[in-house]
């Protein structure tokens, strides 16, 4: 059963198309992600979804009935839950704004009071229950809103860039908090990040959204298997080389770019793009024998130290490749700009798509 | 008709301002009410003009007027029963002690004529103010002026010396007394502000500026909301001796003096227009 | 010579120490009126202006075009046409509200009405359209949004409703036409100073504005608090 | 009986078509009158607002309470008051001000005054707090953030000003007391409505409102334009 | 020469105690970072600096001279430009916006035309030039309001979180921004992040708040050194571990804890902190010769695919480990939960901290 549906949704704004032909189907329980670049529609799809923006036309359909912003939908709206990606707050002290769902829900004083402190200290919130909404910090505020949310216990909870101005540490817990909502309290969740990390972490179900929806399903099928370049492109999908993909011997596939030849075991034909993730590529001085099919010899000509690892561009002729390799073997091995070195990499590891 | 309050019948009365304006009706209306505890008597004051409007709609049963030529006409149209003369004063012309126009000891038509020709000499110096609001006041001032053998709407109202505040007599005394400017006034209201302004009676007892207050209920037969039968009373009560003692003797506490003349019975005094024509109603009374 | 001016004074204070009878008892149907006629017209104001403000129609910037001219009626033109409504003659003639308190409530909330209006407009456009999205995805219902955004507006809302007070309280362009200023039943502040003036008791008419004024302040200080809680 | 307003429409109409040459003396003088003092309001209200928002002082709040306690004051006690400084005998008696329309102006202004300062510091309340903090960022000095400011406030400030020329040409204590309703000299719209009105002429005092609030009008349309550019 | 010193600078909002004795020199050119936990006072202390705030205590100074939020200090102020953390729009368009600060500085018409039109291209934005300011979306107005600042090519700038709302592409982008601004107009930048990374990449130094200044240093120090507990756990460094150091051989130093004995390169004594960086460790199926001073046997305990890294948990018995590894190791090895594993790290890998 789905809990939410979307059919061939578009929204405009003058003759400005921000969304088109939006299609989803969100399962109950499930924490479904949305990814896109700046500007993509991401925060109009979850207006749309929670009734503040009407559609310029589609539906949207929540447990098989077809909700619309017109008058009549306040159960509806009560199901649902959302935090903003700006910073918002009514006049009026922390517990005030946390408190807001519960009167207008009329609930009785005693139990408000109870969920408003239980959802404050779950967000580690207690202490500023008496402080004036407005003069809360960037994180605090988006503490205060996913408090103010989930004092109403929703259905649907749409969160947009929950994290954006939450430190590491107040990111892993409300991480934490949004598996465990999912977890135990069945709570269907769409979530917009730009953290593709967290996005893979979080995330059941992953759509790549720019305008339209370009590719949606698991995030490992999204984040390394991108059906199209422009998927590749925003999830970060490095060494990306288009070529001419022919059928070789033992069901491996070649794949011809300028002088560079790549092998891989998929099947393929014709013009296609492939890619090479940069920790699948390993490095060494001299050309070593391995089951490694692909051994391409290249010069570095960058090294970037990026905390956890080195980065380094090593240049194949045509290509220019990124590998990752972690501190120790690259202190180990001595590398530096201008040494020649081989790059091996599985034929397994070669991802194609179109 | 019930527009009782407190169980009271209510009697609604239109006057013009300066009945109200000197007090004179606030003591009526104690002694009235006295009389008659069954009845509330409400005063309206305000212009002749929309006094009469009042009257006409049936928002008042009774109206108090000093202007002869309207009133007639209310008479003639059937919205008044009758008129019934209660108290009588004199219009007052007043000026600058200075009196620059020097009319002091004229009679009214004289004076003003004497205005017009200094005022054309040096409109700085001698000027007229006029209530120019159609009052009982401005209609007398009308006819002086026309006694007087000036074209009023020609030579008079457009005169850079004579000048229309359209307004109350109040406020046109205060304005006569900043510009040290003529004006005339009912002799009520001037003695209220005696004290307050410069300005001194310069002309005070000539037979056309004889000033008549009467009483007209409305006819219920037009106006079928009228409380008559109160209006009736009123009337009654304003010429019975009782009445008339209260307006003979209101305001030499006060001022010194009497601000009306009581009729006591008598016939009312008729203006003895001298020096000119006078309109046909005016002959008529 | 501002001599009136201090006598005036001295004549407030006398008139309030000494609670003179006739002064409370205007001063209450003052009070009574004005705060009737605000009452009533915020009643009306408050919730058409937001209706005006939530409801996206052809026309809205033109209506409020209208509403924004009706600041400048003459307080004697809706006199004029509520008198002519009242009057015996007029189509509510029957129920005897010309020269009476409740016939002058209805005038000032007419004349009122337009500011109460406008300014309830004015107050929530100050408001961030984004209140209005809180609200509703935090699952208020139209009422409640509504309610939600006149206390975030409330501040500019009390203003509007102090505004009202002022030109009802201040008015005397509709006491007169259709309060009739009769004394002991429809006088009241203004229309006893317009009488005092016209009588040229200049002090007296200062004493009386200095006494109406200290009633607005208590009022507006009244509804400053009830703001600020 | 709404018939004097009907009969009233028609003589607006005629007035208006015929250009009356007498009533349009008065519109032009009404319309001259009231624009003056609702532009000298302007000038010093809106940066008198401005200042008293933006200092921050100790009974800043009173002073607030005060300014809105005026919007109650009767334009009788304005007319008493500026009557009573420009009077022969007053301090400014040497101008020769009483009864000129100039006089009527600076009455008026008085009257409007608190009205353009309560509402200017209203409206700016409206704006964020942010967008202070930003044109300050942005290099603005003090006086460019207060006109950035007052430029985010624009709509509720054309509010008060059309509030504030509402009540000036509306108003009839101030032009009655201080402008005399002289003909041909100080009478404007609202004396002659009055002085109609005493007269009895319902139907023309209609006309005459009908013409102020077609005036009245076309100066919001011109004011909201403005805004919206 | 510094351009902004700060001295002994404290904030109070009532009796709460914000920011505590900061001390801070800020050299023309350079790229502060300041990085702390939620309201930790970083936009205030940006706010300070702006000029925005008055401090409870302390001074501002500004080449040399002090300056203070009172009159005067126009001139210090047009040389100061800050993107605040919340959007923030005047009404009005983009260009609007953008032209704002040269208005009031008074340029020319066509001047301020070419610079706005030239900044908005720099940040991607040329196409939302006539589009109203308060209608964009959550990252295309982080990009506008770093647009509005430019124009006016502050000397300081201050950036309080930046790229927060913005994705991964657009976020790249406003980084190499910054370090062109830095190389190519020497201007100096004081920016917030809660992107530790991004921290790292792009400060010259950086700057731990949390209320008082808990350690201020070059990024590699202050993410590999922490000074203190609070900077270890902040920065994200895992295997700490408490122990007792002693004196050794050869100028090594021991550090025990519970059952573990761990060797550093580095002279200590007494109660102390240990860490070492996951990606510093190697792990093996047997114990094996090596270089390696510290070997410990641990047990797999949690496996966790980062997307670019596997992070393992290894329990080692009184302690805890973390593991970063590359995919392709960690499949070479045929790695699984419970599996039983050497983990090497070099004595000067161990780092030591109070
Ligand atoms: N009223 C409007 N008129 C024109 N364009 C608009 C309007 N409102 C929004 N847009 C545009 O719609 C697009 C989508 O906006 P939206 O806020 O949904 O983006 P987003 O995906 O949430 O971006 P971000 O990640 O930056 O928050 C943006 O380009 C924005 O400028
Ligand atoms: N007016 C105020 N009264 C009380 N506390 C305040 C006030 N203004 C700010 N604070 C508090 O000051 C602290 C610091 O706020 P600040 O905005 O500087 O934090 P920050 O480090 O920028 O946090 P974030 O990373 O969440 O943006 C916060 O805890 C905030 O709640
Ligand atoms: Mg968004
Ligand atoms: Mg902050």
């Amino acid at each position: 059963m789905y809990l939410l549906e979307i059919e061939n949704l578009n929204k405009k704004y003058g003759s400005k198309t921000i969304l088109e032909d939006i299609n989803l189907k969100v399962k109950t329980g499930i924490n479904m992600g949305l990814i896109g670049p700046t500007g993509c529609g991401k925060t109009t799809l979850l207006r749309l979804i929670d009734l503040l923006e009407t559609p310029s036309s589609g539906k949207i359909i929540f447990e098989g009935h077809e909700i619309s912003p017109k008058k009549g939908n306040l159960h509806i709206r009560r199901r649902m839950g959302m935090v903003f990606q700006k910073p918002l707050a009514f006049k009026g002290t922390v517990y005030d704004n946390v408190a807001y769902g519960l009167n207008i829900r009329g609930y009785d004083k005693e139990y408000i009071q109870n969920k408003v402190y239980q959802n404050l200290e779950l967000l580690g919130m207690e202490d500023y229950a008496h402080q004036n909404a407005g003069s809360l910090s960037g994180g605090e505020s988006q503490r205060m809103a996913l408090a103010r949310v989930l004092v109403t216990e929703p259905d649907l909870l749409l969160l947009d860039e929950p994290t954006s101005n939450l430190d590491p540490l107040s990111r892993e817990k409300i991480e934490s908090l949004i598996l465990h909502l999912k977890k135990e309290k069945d709570t269907t969740i769409i979530m917009t990040t730009h953290d593709l990390i967290q996005g893979q972490r979080l995330s059941d179900e992953i759509a790549i959204l720019n305008q339209k929806i370009f590719q949606i399903g698991k995030p490992e099928d999204v984040f390394r298997k991108p059906k199209n370049q422009f998927v590749a492109d925003f999830v970060g999908v490095k060494n990306v080389i288009k070529g001419q993909a022919k059928k070789d011997q033992e069901g491996l596939t070649i794949i011809k770019s300028g002088n560079i030849d790549i092998y891989s075991s998929k099947q393929a034909e014709g013009d296609i793009f492939v890619s090479i993730r940069p920790e699948d590529i390993s490095l060494s001085w001299d050309k070593v024998k391995t089951s490694s099919l692909n051994e391409l010899k290249g010069k570095v000509v960058e090294i970037i130290d990026d905390g956890a690892l080195i980065h380094l561009k090593i240049d194949a002729g045509s290509e220019l490749f990124t590998v990752y390799m972690t501190r120790k073997s690259f202190l180990d091995m001595k590398i530096n700009i201008g040494s020649e070195l081989w790059m091996e990499f599985k034929a397994t590891a070669v991802h194609l798509f179109q | 008709y019930s527009g009782a309050m407190d169980g009271k019948e209510v009697l609604v009365v239109a006057t013009t301002t300066s009945l109200e304006d000197t007090g004179l009706l606030e003591e009526i209306e104690a002694a009235f009410e006295a009389k008659y505890p069954n009845i509330d008597m409400q005063v309206i004051s305000g212009g002749t003009g929309i006094a009469i409007e009042y009257g006409k709609n049936g928002d008042v049963d009774i109206i108090l007027v000093h202007d002869k030529t309207r009133e007639e006409e209310l008479i003639e149209d059937g919205i008044g029963t009758k008129r019934n003369p209660f108290a009588y004063n004199y219009f007052y012309i007043v000026g600058p002690s200075s009196d620059p126009a020097g009319i002091k000891g004229m009679d009214a038509s004289e004076a003003f004529e004497k205005i017009q020709e200094e005022g054309e000499k040096d409109p700085e110096a001698v000027e007229f103010i006029s209530r120019g609001d159609d009052s009982g006041t401005h209609s007398r001032e009308k006819k002086i002026w026309k006694a007087a053998g000036l074209d009023y709407n020609n030579t008079v109202q457009n005169a850079p010396w004579y000048v229309e505040s359209g307004k109350g007599m109040g406020d046109t005394l205060t304005i006569a007394d900043e510009k040290q400017a003529y004006t005339i006034s009912d002799s009520g209201t001037f003695l209220a502000f005696k004290d307050k302004i410069s300005l001194e009676a310069l002309i005070t007892e000539s037979p056309d500026l004889l000033n008549v207050y009467s009483a007209i209920p409305m006819n219920p037969d037009k106006v079928p909301t009228t409380n008559n039968d109160a209006a009736n009373k009123l009337v009654e009560f304003l010429l019975s001796s009782e009445g008339q003692k209260i307006i003979a003797e209101f305001g030499v506490e006060e001022y010194g003096q009497n601000l009306f003349t009581a009729l006591n019975g008598g016939p009312e005094p008729t203006a003895l227009f001298s020096s000119f024509l006078v309109g046909q109603s005016e002959l008529a009374a | 010579m501002l001599s009136p001016v201090i006598d005036g004074i001295y004549q407030a204070i006398n008139l309030i120490i000494t609670l003179d009878p006739e002064m409370v008892e205007i001063t209450l149907r003052t009070l009574y009126i004005s705060l009737s006629s605000t009452l009533v017209a915020t009643l009306i104001g408050v919730p058409l202006g937001g209706l005006i403000h939530f409801k996206a129609f052809k026309g809205k910037r033109g209506l409020i075009n209208m509403i924004q001219t009706l600041y400048s009626v003459p307080t004697v033109l809706v006199g004029l046409f509520v008198f002519l409504l009242l009057s015996r003659s007029g189509i509510f003639g029957g129920f005897n509200l010309l020269f009476t308190p409740t016939g002058m409530v209805i005038g000032q909330s007419v004349l009122i009405l337009p500011l109460l209006v406008g300014f309830t407009i004015n107050s929530l456009s100050g408001v961030q359209k984004n209140i209005e999205d809180l609200a509703l995805s935090l699952g208020a219902s139209d009422f409640q949004t509504i309610y939600t955004i006149m206390k975030e507006a409330r501040y500019a809302l009390i203003g509007a409703i102090i505004l009202g007070f002022g030109r009802a309280i201040s008015e005397v362009g509709v006491a007169l036409l259709i309060g009739g200023n009769i004394r002991g039943f429809t006088r009241v502040i203004t229309t006893t100073i317009s009488l005092e003036t016209s009588k040229g008791n200049i002090a007296l008419s200062i004493a009386l504005g200095i006494i109406l004024l200290v009633i607005a302040l208590i009022i507006n200080l009244i509804l400053n608090y009830i703001q600020e809680k």
